[in-house]
């Protein structure tokens, strides 16, 4: 049933900053294979507090990796406060919207981000997405 | 870029021939059936025709053995809903897999609402239904068994005669949905010996949105549409008659050298299979090798995603299907390949090519050539790959 | 021979445009709407612009309240059974009207066989519902008003805005089948204010087969056919492509220019009844003289029976229909003519001509040529005539 | 629904022996307006009780107007006892056959004759077909 937009395809054809980055200053991983979905996203920090670097790996749907791949550009070069804020609607909207039922794929890319920055501001994130496909409340 | 459609199994092209048959009954002969003048007895005439060619195609003993439908899900809605609505006073367990299509779950989890009781059998890991698992689950108040002849997504085919003599031994109605068998391998209601079959056109070259039931005589079955005397009072509208012609010649063609097509079919997805196998590790043929579709792929592909896999091929002209689907805000992994055994992961990796008369060698070898790649991208990108 | 087709309201033939627009959705594009590849897609396109013309027709408020169904019997037995089954609880009473297609009449004795309550209003002596009868039969337990927007056979139009008002200050759904009404004349379901439509494409130039229920935003509903997601979880089977874009483009058309047939066609219709009227003696004018679908013609012709004032016209050329029918070993005389108080014996001799945009100015001088004689010879060879 | 044979049409076209005869020596009338069917059947009988003329008046569908032809046609020249002997297969068959729905068409001609020789020979007989659609029970 998907019908996405061009930017869309245009990200999912052609993923930005697709990879790991070996000595990452921070990892977070949301979703669970089970669910279908696993988004992992990596960060180096530079000395003002800025994402200089931002990779991610994503186990999913077209939508999951669009949506991946757009937040890594949205969020290069911003601070960690900015990052943070980085809403599920922006996301969408920088897709040049979602499908109805892929909106949920949004708030994936965005939780791996923020559990990213927070594995490197050393704050403990409660891990109830590995355990049921969290995006079915979304 | 020319396109490949190996979506066979989710819809098929109309053949040309049929459509040039059916032109006819939209501006020329456009009588109502039921309508006595001439404009009607051209119509009537031209439905009576196309019936005994459905019942030929099904070796049914009786042209008034069938009945038209809207398709398939009505076939099945018609069928299980008929047979509990006229026996709910003899009984209410139903007994049917759990690997149906969903027409046939969804309609048994409705009947389930309104005071049935459904057993739905196990499958094994090639999704076949043990014969010894229907007679077990038989019971006093078992008034129908309703189970596919060939499943959608992996291809796997029933042992239907030897459930169907189960059913006749304990006088139950049987039923079998064989929309993806008819038209695709030799169907004969009387070696399956079942009560009532489905059947839906658009699996096999007619256009969508015209189907059949076919009704064993003397089976006891409350009709579906309530209003006028159409198709002996069983069916009930203005009928559909250009589709009628069509369904009829995809039946009769479909009919015409059946096992040579089978045959050229299968060897056509053999070459597929073995082909995928080769090329690409980590992968799960998912259904019976053997007893199984002549056009039905179906793997599991380990550590990406169904609809991705998809979106990628698509994109490279390929049309294929997954049995993961986002339905409505969440990923569904297959009722099927879970019933299967498969793990919800695993399952998500699934990729469905299906084959018809319109697919050559060259679409395979194009097929063999792109989904290597297109695994491998998808798998590079992958957070579970290779951990 | 040259026929004239005068039985538009059984069945109407296909506008060569539709088909036209049609004819690339059986060959080229034919892909499974559900599915997610380009073939889908383009498909699911073709239905999207099908539903927004078929929602412009009938000035709906949201394309997403438009469901396609199999034609105008099952959008009747969706909409009565679906209410019915919904709001069982609520209560078990129906109020339709005794001049309803046996599709919504059925329907209902069906319902009764299930415990539901219905109230057949009368009419009166042009077949016309009283919105006070309705108001009189509400009781506290009415769950649906189910009355047609024009009858079949005598072409009466119903108040159903001053009835659906009823409907509305009492908190009751309201259905109504406006199989005949919709492409004939302007329907708005805002202005009749219901929230349940039936209509039927082949009663406006689109292929058999294919029909809508509009379904105003809220109303609650349980679905008719079982199975897949499609139509938004309200009507699962792979969607009738061609058909839908048929429904479309017939919609669209039909939407053109209106009034225009409108006037057209009521003129045709006035000099087919002020002829007949003029060369035949003691016969009687059916339906409202003006409260009446332009294309109606239906009078009753006495000492003669309608099938053989059929036999006699078709063997002339002109194909038209009567209420007078010998369904299963008996002839019956017309539920609607019995309900508008004629008797049996005049009911029998009646004969309904009914015109669409095709029928010309000559088609009636034919008919008023060959008519007269048809009528004397019947008669001449009857016991009752001139006794 | 009706697909009749080519007889049927041409009786139906070129209906033999309709009208009245005056002088008849028996009528016989079966049917009711009502139902949607009346045949009148008027015979003359020679010395020889044979039937010598017949002539049929008929209010009813086409099955009805035919079956009333052929009757005539069959048992002008017949023997009283030959024509009362005259069975509804007969009448359908004569005819080609007729479709399902009006084999009863078949009966109401044949009874209508032998009311009619039941009136010459001053024979009563029950009137129970006026008052409800005998065909129904056909
Ligand atoms: C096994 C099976 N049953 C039923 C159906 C429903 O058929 P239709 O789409 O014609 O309603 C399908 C296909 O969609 C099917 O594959
Ligand atoms: C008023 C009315 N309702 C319902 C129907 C049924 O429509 P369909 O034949 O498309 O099922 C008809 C025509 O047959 C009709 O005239
Ligand atoms: S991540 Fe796209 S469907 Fe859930
Ligand atoms: S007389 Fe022909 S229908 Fe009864």
């Amino acid at each position: 049933m998907m019908d996405y937009s061009d930017k869309v395809m245009d990200h999912f054809e052609n993923p930005r900053n697709v990879g790991e980055i070996e000595d990452a200053d921070g990892v977070g991983q949301v979703g669970n294979p089970s669910c279908g979905d696993i988004m992992k996203m990596y960060i180096k920090v530079d000395d003002d507090n800025k994402i200089s670097d931002v990779k991610f790996k994503t186990f999913g749907c077209g939508a999951a990796i669009a949506t991946s791949s757009i937040t890594t550009e949205l969020v290069k070069g911003k601070t960690l406060d900015e990052a943070k804020e980085l809403s599920n609607q922006a996301v969408a909207e920088a897709l040049g919207g979602l499908p109805d039922v892929k909106m949920h794929c949004s708030n994936l890319a965005a939780d791996a981000l923020r559990k990213a920055i927070n594995n490197y501001l050393g704050i403990e994130t409660e891990e109830e997405d590995d355990f049921h496909c969290h995006h079915q409340h979304g | 870029m020319e396109r490949i459609y190996m979506d066979n199994a989710a819809t098929t092209a109309t053949d040309p021939t049929v459509l040039e048959e059916m032109k006819p009954y939209f501006t020329e002969v456009y009588g109502n059936p039921s309508s006595f003048h001439s404009f009607g007895r051209e119509a009537r005439d031209a439905v009576r025709e196309a019936r005994d060619k459905v019942a030929d195609l099904i070796s049914a003993d009786d042209a008034k053995e069938i009945v038209f439908t809207s398709g398939g899900t009505e076939s099945d809605n018609y069928a299980i809903k008929g047979v509990a609505e006229e026996l709910k006073d003899k009984g209410k367990h139903i007994i049917t897999s759990s690997i149906e299509h969903h027409a046939v779950l969804h309609t048994c989890e409705y009947l389930e609402d309104k005071g049935f009781d459904v057993t739905y059998l196990p499958v094994d890991e090639d999704g076949l239904v043990d014969p010894a698992d229907v007679k077990d689950a038989i019971r006093e108040d078992t008034i129908l068994i309703t189970i596919m002849l060939a499943n959608n997504e992996v291809g796997t085919i029933q042992p239907i005669s030897e459930i169907s003599e189960i059913a006749q031994e304990n006088d139950i109605t049987i039923h079998t949905d064989a929309v993806q068998a008819v038209g695709s391998i030799p169907v004969d209601v009387n070696e399956l010996n079942v009560d009532l079959l489905s059947l839906s056109g658009h699996k096999f070259h007619s256009p969508k949105g015209i189907g059949a039931l076919y009704i064993r005589q003397g089976t006891r079955i409350e009709k579906y549409l309530h209003g006028g005397a159409q198709e002996r009072g069983r069916r009930a509208t203005t009928e559909n008659v250009a589709g009628i012609v069509g369904l009829g010649k995809a039946a009769q063609i479909a009919g015409q050298n059946l096992e040579e097509k089978q045959a050229k079919i299968t060897q056509l997805r053999d070459k597929l299979i073995d082909g995928i196998l080769e090329e690409i590790d980590e992968i799960k043929l998912n259904g019976h090798r053997t007893k199984r579709l002549p056009g039905n792929v179906n793997f599991s592909i380990r550590y990406i995603e169904g609809e991705s896999i998809l979106m990628k091929l698509d994109l490279a002209g390929i049309a294929a299907s997954s049995g993961s689907a986002c339905t409505s805000g969440s990923l569904e992994a297959s009722h099927v390949l879970l019933a299967m055994g498969l793990s919800a992961e695993v399952a998500h990796g699934s990729l469905r090519l299906s084959l018809s008369k319109y697919n050559t060698e060259e679409d395979i070898d194009k097929v063999l050539n792109v989904l290597p790649e297109v695994v491998s991208d998808l798998r590079a990108m992958s957070p579970i790959y290779n951990q």
